[in-house]
C-alpha cells in the first residue's frame, strides 16, 4: 500500500509538471515520467500487459512523435515558452473542470460495487503469472480481444486506418504534387501541341 | 573656348573612338578600358613626361611617343601593345631597375607597387648591370610624417608636383641632378605639410613611406573598408584598413571627386591610432567618493534613467541638460533631442566649443562652386585648420583660376599666397568687390556679430551675383546636429547658459555627448569645470577619459567614428554614409546604442533603424539648401571681451589647428611630432619688436591668467602686432582667454626648443 | 534470505557482470576491428591492452564536462541516464541459463520479450532529448534521425520476433528457450532472423545504419556535445544494448543455453556466453565490412523491404502454425 | 533475381575480405619502442635561421604567411633601429608565429621565404597538452644564437640543422604555461572566444 501512494503522489506530481512546464520538450518529458508511473502502477495491480502496452504505445510510440516533431518544428522556441504565462488565467475554469470530474469520479466508485473482478478471474500471485485465467495474463487479453471485443477491436482498427488515409490526403501534397519529370513531360506535350497547331 | 569643343577621332588598338579635341591619349585609351603603364603622369597632377614607361606606337610617326603627353589627333592609329612598344618599355623599365633595390620583400610597397607590377608585365627577368648599384641614402627622415628611401626613388616628381600644384606650398624638390637627383626639401628644413600622407600614396614606388605605417604590414593582409573621416566638417570618403582589430593605415578614395578629390589631410590620415590606444574606456565608470569604479551597463543605464526620473519628479525637467552631438552621427544627435525633449527637457545644445552656428544661411554653396568663385573672402579662422580639403578647393581657385583671396580678421594663412587683409567684414566695402559675379565668403561660425555683419554685407551683394556662404567651423558634424534639432527652443537654455544655470545651482543632471568643453568652451577651463563640478550628476560619452569626463559622475565608453555606421552632413549639407571598418573594443557601445538603451530604461519610444535613417537622410536637402527654422540658429550671448591687462600693445589671436584636441589626438601615440606644440605666433617685425626669437618659451598675461611655457614660433603671414596661440591643447588650455584682447609677454627665456612642427 | 535482498544481490550482481562485458566488449571491438583493417589494436596498456578498458575509464571520468551555453540543461543532463537506465533495465528479465528456482535471472515476467521491447522502445529518448537539448545543428540532425530511424526499425524488429513467439507460443523468455530444446528457432524462422539481425543493428545504432552517430557528417550526431562521464554513459549504453539484442537473439533463436552438439556437460551459461559472443562478433564484422549506408535508402529499406517481408514472414507463420494445427 | 544473387555474392566477398584480414600478419611498427628511421628531407617542426653573425635571417615580409595554404602563419614586421639590429636589412620580423595545429607541414612557406629563414626540421614529436602551446613563437621557432655561429645553415647536411638538442631544451625553458596569452595569434583567439561567448 506504501508503495502506492508513492506511486499515486508521483504521479500527481509528473502530471502538473507536465502542464506547468513552458518549454514543451519540458512538458513531453513530465508526460513520459507519468506515463511510466502509470505503467508501474498497472504493474502492481498484476497487469502486465497492460503495463508493456502503455510503455510500448504511448511511452514509446506516441509520445517520441511528440518529442520528433516538437524539435523539428520549433526546436523547442515556439510560442509556448515565449509570451506571457497564461497560467493564471486558466486557473479558474480549469479547476472547475478538474472538481467535477473528481466529483463524478467519487460518486461512481460510491455507487458501484467494489469488487470490480469479474468472478472467474482470481488475483494472481507470484509465480502464477503467463497462466490463462490469473488476471493480466496475455492469454487472456488475446481471448478477450479476438473473442468478445472483436468487433470494437475491429471498428477501433478500421476508424484509425481512416484516419491514415486522412493524414495522407492532408499532409501529402507534396507527396502527390508533380513531380518534375512530370513538368518536362508536360512541356513536351505543349510544345507538341504548339507545333501541331501550327501546322 | 566658347562653344561645344570639337570632337576628334581616332583608333586606339583597333577601336575607333571620338573623344574631345586636346585629350591626352592615356585618358582617351581609358574609355576603351585600355590600362597604358604610367608613373609619372597623374589625372590630378598633369603630364610631366619624366618615365616614359607610357610608349605607345602611333602610326607614321617615327618613334614610339609617350601616351602621357601626347593629345589625340584626327585619324591617329595607337598601338598600345606590340613587340615594338613592349620593347621600349623594357628598355625603360631596364633603365628605371637599373639602381632600384631589389628588397621588395621588405619594401612596405610591395604587393601594390606600380613598378613591381609593370616588371613583371613588362620587365625583363635578368639585369645587365655588371658594376655595383649607385648607393644612396636610406631611412632619410624627410619630415614628422614621412620617410624617404632614395634607392627606391625614380624620380617621378609626382611629390614634388603636388606640393607644387596642389597645396602650393612649394616645399620638396628634386636636388642634384643625373644619377644623384634625390628628393629633398629646398629648404633643407622638414617637409612640413598638413597634406604630407598624399605623397606617400602618389608614390608609385616605395620610396616615400609613412612613419606611421612602415613595416607594420602587408598589403594582403589588410582588411578595407570605405566610410566618411569626421575628424572636420569636410566629409571626405576614406579607405580604412585594418588588421588585427587595428586600424593601421588609412587611405584617399579616387573616385571621392565631389569632396577630397582624392587627397586626405594628415589628420583624417594619421589620427586613427587612438581606436587600439590602451587609455580606451571600455567599460561604464561611476566616480564614487572620489573613486572610478566599474559598472556595468544595465546598472549604468538604470542608474542614468531614475536619476533623470528623480531630477524630473523633484525639480521639473528645467533642471536637466544636454550637451553635444556635434561629433556624432545625425541619428544619434537626433536621438539625443528626441529622447531629452520626451523628458520635457529644452536645455539641449550641440554648441561645446567656440563654433557658434553651422548653417551657412540660404547662400551655401558646394565643393564645386569654391573653385568658380572669383573673389574668396576669409572671415576669421582659415579652413585650412579647420576644413583642410576645403582649403585645397580655395588654393584651386586662387592658382589656378586667379580668384582674389581677401583675409579678414588677423588670423594666419598657413601658406605664402596673394592676399588683402582688412579688419572687420564691413571694412570688405572699400574692397570694390561688386565687380565679381562669383563670390565665397567662409567664417568660421565663431563671433555671431561677425556673421551677422558678414551677412549684412553678403546681402548688400546679392542682387544678380552668385553669392556662395561656407561656415567652416571646428566642429566635425556641426550642420547635422544643427539640423537634428540639437539647439534649445522655447526657453530653454544653450550650452552658456547650461553652465550659468551650473554654477547657480539650477542644474540636476548634464549629459554631455561626445564633447570635451572644458577644453573647448570659451569662458575659461576652470569657470567650466566649476560649472560642470556643480552639478550633481554629469554622465559623459567619451573614448577616453578627458578634462570634461574626469569630471563627471558617470563615463560611459562610447565608439569611435570608424566603428559604427551612420549619416553625417558635410561643411556643404550633404548626406555622408558612415560604415564601420575596425571592431570596437568589447565593452564599448555606440552613443546610437547607448541612447536606445537609456530610451528604454526611461520608457521612451524610439523609431526603429529604418525610421531612424530615414530621419537622418531627410533633413539633407532641406538643409543643404540652408532653409532651417530660423528659430533653431538662435544664438547663445558671448561675453564681451573684458578690459586688457597691462599693454604691450599686442593684440591676442586664438587659432584653431588641425591637430588640436584632448581626445582622439592626444590619446594618439602614433602622431608623435604631429601634436602640435603649445606655441605663440608671432610675425617677423613682432619678434622683432618683442626681441624674441623662434623657439623661445614665454609666458602671456592677460587679464584672466598667465599662460605658462609657450614656444615662440615667428612665422609669416601673421599681422603684426598680434601673438597668436592654439586653441584646444590640454597642457596649455587657451580656453580661459578671449581672442582680441590686448596680452603681454613675459618671462622671456631662450631656450631653444628644437624645430618641429611650425 | 528475504526475497527483496535476494533480488538486489542478483541485480547487483548482473549489473557488475554485465558492465565488465562491456568494457571487454569495447576492447574486443577495438581489437577485431583493428584486426580486421591490419593493425594490432590497442596493444599498450596492460599485457596485450587487456587493462586498455581501464585507462578509457578512468580518462572517461576526469574529462572536462562541458554544457554549451545554449543546452537546455535538465534534458542536457537527463538523457545520457534514461539511455543507460532503459539499456540496464532488459537485464531485469534475460535469463541467462536453466532457471526453474529463479537462480539464473532477476525475475522472469510473463510477457518477458514485451517488457524487453517496451524498455528498448524507451531507449529512443535518451538520444532524442540529447540531440534536441544539445542546442545545436548536428545534434539535433541526429535526433531527428534517430527517432525516425528508430520508429521504422521498431515495427519491423517487432513483426520479426511475432513469429518466434508464435512458435514458441509464450511471451517468457525463458519459455522460449524451452521450446528450442530439440530445434533452433533460427532454422524455422530464417527470414525472421535475418530482419531481426538487421533491424537490431539499426536499432542498436551501429554501423552500417549509424546515421544517428555519422561523424563524417554530422561530427558525432546526438552526442556531440557531450563529454566526460555523460559521454561515457551513452558509450556505456551503446555497448549494453549491442549487448542486449545479441542476449535476444540467443534466447529466440539461437536456443539460448541449449547446448551445441549434446554436450550438456558443459554449464548452460557457458553456451549462453559463447552464443552471445558469437552474435556479438558478428556486429564487429558488419562494421567492419560495410559503408554507412544513405539516409533515405536506409528509410526506404526499413519501409518498403524489411517491413514487408517482416509481414509475410508472420502470415506464413501464422498459416502454417493454423494449418499444422 | 540476378541482381539479387549478386548482391549476396558481393556481400559475401566483402565479409570474406575482412575475415581473411583478421588473421593475417600486422604490418604496424610499434611506433615509440621502434622508430623508423624517417626520409632526410621529412617535413616536420620549422625552425628560423640565423646567419652566421648571429643575425636573424627573417626579415618579416610574410610571404611565407601569404603563402601558407592553411593560414597557419603570423607575422608582425617592425623596423630595426641602430640601437636594436636583428636582422641585416631594414626590417625584421617582431612577431612570428605558426600555428603547428593548424600546419599541414606542405613546405611551401620554405620556398617562399627570400632568405631561406624558415626551414622545416625532421622533427615532428611535439604534442602538448594544451591547444595554446602548440602556438610557436619565436622563442622557439629561432635557432639560439650559439647554434647559429661558426656553421652557416647551408653547410649543415641536406641543408638540415643538425643540431636540434638546443630547440629541444629550450621548449622546457619556456614558459608554455600561460599558453594562449603567450602568443599574439593565442591572445586574438582568446578575444576571438570572448567575443563569442559574450
Amino acid at each position: 500500500m506504501t508503495f502506492f501512494w508513492v506511486l499515486a503522489i508521483a504521479l500527481i506530481a509528473t502530471a502538473v509538471f507536465t502542464v506547468t512546464q513552458r518549454s514543451p520538450v519540458h512538458s513531453v518529458v513530465g508526460l513520459l515520467a507519468n506515463f511510466v508511473v502509470l505503467a508501474t502502477l498497472y504493474l502492481t495491480l498484476n497487469a502486465e500487459f497492460i503495463f508493456v502496452m502503455q510503455i510500448i504505445v504511448y511511452a514509446g510510440a506516441i509520445l517520441v512523435l511528440f518529442v520528433f516533431v516538437i524539435s523539428l518544428l520549433s526546436a523547442g522556441t515556439g510560442p509556448f515558452s515565449e509570451g506571457p504565462n497564461r497560467m493564471p488565467r486558466a486557473l479558474v475554469p480549469a479547476a472547475l473542470v478538474a472538481l467535477t470530474g473528481f466529483g463524478f469520479l467519487i460518486y461512481g466508485l460510491a455507487r458501484g460495487p467494489l469488487g470490480i473482478l469479474p468472478p472467474h478471474v482470481a488475483t494472481s500471485h507470484p509465480g502464477e503469472v503467463g497462466q490463462s485465467g490469473v488476471f493480466g495474463s496475455v492469454a487472456d487479453f488475446g481471448v478477450a480481444l479476438f473473442s468478445t471485443h472483436l468487433l470494437p477491436f475491429e471498428i477501433t482498427a478500421f476508424i484509425l486506418m481512416v484516419a491514415v488515409i486522412g493524414v495522407v490526403v492532408l499532409a501529402g501534397d507534396a507527396a502527390l504534387a508533380p513531380t518534375r519529370g512530370h513538368h518536362v513531360r508536360r512541356r513536351t506535350q505543349e510544345r507538341e501541341a504548339i507545333v501541331k497547331a501550327e501546322r | 573656348m566658347n562653344g561645344a569643343p570639337k570632337e576628334v577621332t581616332l583608333t586606339i588598338d583597333g577601336t575607333q573612338l571620338t573623344v574631345p579635341e586636346g585629350t591626352l591619349l592615356v585618358e582617351a585609351a581609358k574609355r576603351i578600358k585600355t590600362d597604358i603603364p604610367v608613373y609619372c603622369y597623374h589625372p590630378k597632377l598633369g603630364p610631366a613626361g619624366l618615365c616614359r614607361i607610357c610608349l605607345v606606337d602611333v602610326e607614321k610617326t617615327p618613334k614610339l611617343q609617350i601616351a602621357c603627353n601626347t593629345t589625340v589627333g584626327e585619324g591617329m592609329v595607337v598601338h598600345t601593345y606590340g613587340p615594338k612598344v613592349e620593347d621600349g618599355r623594357r628598355a625603360v623599365l631596364e633603365f628605371l631597375l637599373l639602381n632600384h633595390p631589389l628588397d621588395c620583400p621588405i619594401c612596405d610597397k610591395g604587393g601594390e607597387c606600380d613598378l613591381q607590377d609593370y616588371s613583371i608585365a613588362y620587365g625583363q627577368g635578368a639585369s645587365r648591370l655588371a658594376d655595383p648599384k649607385e648607393i644612396k641614402p636610406k631611412a632619410i627622415d624627410l619630415g614628422p610624417t614621412i620617410v624617404l628611401d632614395d634607392e627606391r626613388c625614380i624620380v617621378c616628381q609626382r611629390c614634388t608636383r603636388f606640393d607644387e600644384i596642389i597645396t602650393l606650398e612649394q616645399s620638396l624638390v628634386v636636388k642634384d641632378r643625373g644619377q644623384r637627383d634625390v628628393i629633398a626639401t629646398a629648404t633643407g628644413t622638414p617637409y612640413v605639410s598638413m597634406f604630407s600622407g598624399n605623397v606617400t600614396e602618389l608614390c608609385p614606388v616605395g620610396a616615400l613611406t609613412s612613419k606611421t605605417y612602415r613595416f607594420k604590414s602587408r598589403p594582403w593582409d589588410l582588411n578595407r573598408s570605405l566610410t566618411t573621416c569626421v575628424q572636420c566638417s569636410a566629409g571626405c570618403a576614406i579607405n580604412v584598413d585594418e588588421r588585427h582589430g587595428e586600424v593601421l593605415r588609412t587611405m584617399s578614395v579616387p573616385g571621392d571627386d565631389a569632396v577630397s578629390e582624392g587627397w586626405l589631410c594628415d589628420r583624417g590620415r594619421y589620427n586613427v591610432g587612438f581606436y587600439s590606444d590602451p587609455r580606451r574606456l571600455t567599460s561604464p565608470l561611476l566616480r564614487r567618493d572620489g573613486e572610478w569604479v566599474q559598472l556595468g551597463w544595465e546598472d549604468a543605464i538604470d542608474l542614468w534613467a531614475r536619476t533623470l526620473h528623480e531630477a524630473v519628479d523633484s525639480a521639473g525637467p528645467k533642471s536637466l541638460a544636454a550637451l553635444g552631438g556635434g561629433r556624432l552621427t545625425n541619428e544619434e544627435a537626433y536621438l539625443i533631442g528626441h529622447v531629452f525633449r520626451a523628458l520635457g527637457c529644452e536645455n539641449i545644445d550641440w554648441r561645446t566649443g567656440r563654433q557658434r552656428q553651422a548653417s551657412p544661411g540660404p547662400r551655401g554653396g558646394t565643393y564645386a562652386d569654391v573653385e568658380s568663385a572669383q573673389a574668396i573672402v576669409l572671415v576669421g579662422v582659415p579652413p585650412a585648420q579647420t576644413t583642410p580639403i576645403m582649403s585645397l578647393r580655395i588654393r584651386k581657385a586662387v592658382s589656378q583660376r586667379g580668384a582674389r583671396m581677401i583675409l579678414v580678421g588677423d588670423y594666419a594663412l598657413p601658406i605664402r599666397v596673394a592676399h588683402e587683409r582688412v579688419a572687420r567684414p564691413r571694412d570688405l566695402a572699400s574692397l570694390d568687390l561688386d565687380r565679381y559675379e562669383r563670390i565665397a565668403f567662409f567664417w568660421d561660425g565663431i563671433d555671431p556679430r561677425v556673421g551677422s555683419e558678414l551677412n549684412e554685407f553678403a546681402e548688400g551683394l546679392a542682387e544678380g551675383r552668385k553669392i556662395f556662404t561656407y561656415v567652416t567651423g571646428e566642429t566635425p558634424n556641426a550642420r547635422g546636429a544643427e539640423g537634428m534639432g540639437l539647439v534649445p527652443r522655447s526657453g530653454g537654455r544653450d550650452s552658456v547658459g547650461m553652465l550659468a544655470a551650473a554654477r547657480d545651482g539650477n542644474l540636476r543632471s548634464l549629459a554631455i555627448f561626445a564633447a570635451n568643453p572644458v577644453l573647448h568652451m570659451p569662458g575659461g577651463a576652470d569657470s567650466v569645470r566649476g560649472a560642470i563640478e556643480n552639478v550633481p550628476f554629469v554622465v559623459t560619452t567619451e573614448l577616453f577619459m578627458t578634462p570634461t569626463a574626469e569630471r563627471s559622475t558617470l563615463v560611459l565608453p562610447a565608439r569611435g567614428p570608424f566603428e559604427k555606421s551612420g549619416h553625417t552632413f558635410d561643411v556643404t549639407g550633404a548626406v555622408r554614409v558612415l560604415r564601420p571598418g575596425v571592431a570596437a573594443p568589447t565593452g564599448t557601445l555606440s552613443d546610437l546604442e547607448i541612447l536606445i538603451a537609456l530610451a528604454s530604461a526611461l520608457g521612451v519610444d524610439v523609431p526603429g533603424p529604418a525610421a531612424l535613417h530615414r530621419q537622418a537622410a531627410l533633413h539633407a536637402p532641406w538643409v543643404a539648401r540652408g532653409f532651417g527654422d530660423p528659430a533653431l540658429f538662435a544664438e547663445g550671448e558671448l561675453k564681451a571681451p573684458r578690459a586688457g591687462a597691462k599693454a604691450t600693445g599686442l593684440r591676442l589671436v586664438i587659432a584653431a589647428d588641425l591637430f588640436s584636441g584632448g581626445g582622439t589626438v592626444y590619446h594618439d601615440d602614433r602622431l608623435g611630432e604631429l601634436r602640435p606644440l603649445a606655441t605663440a605666433a608671432l610675425s617677423e617685425h613682432t619678434a622683432a619688436v618683442a626681441e624674441v626669437h623662434d623657439g623661445y618659451l614665454v609666458d602671456i598675461v592677460a587679464a584672466e591668467g598667465t599662460l605658462r611655457g609657450l614656444v615662440v614660433r615667428v612665422a609669416p603671414n601673421h599681422v603684426d602686432g598680434t601673438v597668436t596661440i592654439l586653441e584646444g591643447l590640454p597642457d596649455a588650455p587657451a580656453s580661459a582667454f578671449e581672442g582680441g584682447q590686448t596680452v603681454a609677454l613675459a618671462n622671456v627665456r631662450a631656450a631653444r626648443v628644437p624645430v618641429g612642427v611650425a | 534470505m528475504p526475497l527483496w535482498l535476494f533480488v538486489v544481490i542478483k541485480s547487483a550482481l548482473v549489473l557488475f557482470v554485465v558492465v565488465t562485458t562491456f568494457a571487454y566488449a569495447m576492447l574486443a571491438e577495438r581489437k577485431v576491428l583493428a584486426w580486421m583493417q591490419l593493425r594490432p589494436g590497442p596493444n599498450r596498456v596492460g599485457p596485450w591492452g587487456l587493462l586498455q578498458p581501464a585507462a578509457d575509464a578512468a580518462k572517461m571520468l576526469f574529462k572536462e564536462d562541458l554544457t554549451p551555453a545554449t543546452a537546455d540543461s535538465l534534458i542536457y543532463r537527463l538523457a545520457p541516464w534514461i539511455s543507460m537506465i532503459t539499456a540496464m533495465g532488459v537485464f531485469a528479465v534475460i535469463p541467462f541459463s536453466e532457471s526453474s528456482s529463479g537462480l539464473w535471472s532477476i525475475g522472469d515476467v510473463n510477457a518477458g520479450i514485451l517488457f524487453v521491447f517496451s524498455l528498448t522502445s524507451l531507449g529512443v529518448y535518451g538520444i532524442s532529448l540529447a540531440g534536441w537539448s544539445s542546442g545545436s545543428k548536428f545534434p539535433l540532425l541526429g535526433s531527428l534521425r534517430s527517432t525516425a530511424q528508430m520508429i521504422s526499425y521498431e515495427l519491423a524488429m517487432t513483426l520479426s520476433v511475432v513469429g518466434v513467439l508464435i512458435l514458441a507460443g509464450t511471451t517468457s523468455l525463458a519459455g522460449i528457450v524451452h521450446a528450442q530444446n530439440k530445434l533452433w528457432f533460427v532454422i524455422p524462422q530464417f527470414l525472421g532472423f535475418i530482419i531481426y539481425v538487421i533491424t537490431a543493428v539499426a536499432e542498436t545504432n551501429r554501423a552500417p545504419f549509424d546515421l544517428v552517430e555519422a561523424e563524417t557528417e554530422l561530427v558525432g550526431g546526438f552526442h556531440t556535445e557531450y563529454s566526460g562521464l555523460r559521454f561515457g554513459l551513452f558509450f556505456i549504453a551503446e555497448y549494453l544494448n549491442m549487448i542486449t539484442v545479441s542476449c535476444i537473439a540467443t534466447l529466440l533463436f539461437f536456443g539460448g543455453w541449449n547446448p551445441l552438439f549434446g554436450l550438456s556437460v558443459i554449464p548452460g551459461i557457458v553456451w549462453f556466453v559463447l552464443k552471445v559472443g558469437f552474435v556479438i562478433f558478428i556486429y564487429i564484422w558488419l562494421r567492419a565490412t560495410l559503408p554507412r549506408l544513405r539516409y533515405d535508402r536506409l528509410m526506404a529499406f526499413g519501409w518498403q523491404v524489411l517491413l514487408p517481408l517482416a509481414t509475410l514472414n508472420l502470415m506464413a507463420t501464422a498459416a502454417i502454425v493454423a494449418w499444422k494445427g | 533475381m540476378r541482381t539479387f544473387i549478386g548482391a549476396i555474392v558481393s556481400l559475401a566477398q566483402g565479409f570474406y575480405t575482412t575475415f581473411q584480414f583478421f588473421f593475417q600478419k600486422k604490418p604496424t611498427i610499434a611506433y615509440p619502442s621502434i622508430k623508423k628511421q624517417h626520409a632526410p628531407r621529412f617535413h616536420g617542426l620549422h625552425e628560423l635561421r640565423r646567419y652566421a653573425d648571429g643575425k636573424e635571417r627573417c626579415i618579416g615580409c610574410e610571404l611565407c604567411a601569404i603563402a601558407c595554404p592553411a593560414n597557419a602563419i603570423t607575422v608582425i614586421g617592425a623596423e630595426n633601429t641602430p640601437e636594436d639590429r636583428r636582422s641585416p636589412g631594414e626590417r625584421y620580423a617582431a612577431r612570428y608565429e605558426i600555428d603547428e595545429l593548424r600546419c599541414i607541414f606542405c613546405g611551401l612557406c620554405e620556398e617562399a621565404c627570400p632568405t631561406d629563414a624558415i626551414v622545416l626540421t625532421p622533427r615532428f614529436e611535439m604534442s602538448d597538452y594544451r591547444r595554446g602551446s602548440f602556438i610557436y613563437a619565436k622563442d622557439r621557432l629561432l635557432v639560439p644564437p650559439e647554434a647559429g655561429v661558426g656553421t652557416s645553415p647551408d653547410e649543415r647536411p641536406n641543408g638540415i640543422p643538425s643540431d636540434l638538442g638546443s630547440v629541444l631544451a629550450q621548449k622546457s625553458t619556456v614558459d608554455i604555461a600561460s599558453g594562449y596569452s603567450a602568443t599574439w595569434r593565442g591572445e586574438l583567439l582568446k578575444t576571438d572566444r570572448k567575443g563569442l561567448a559574450g
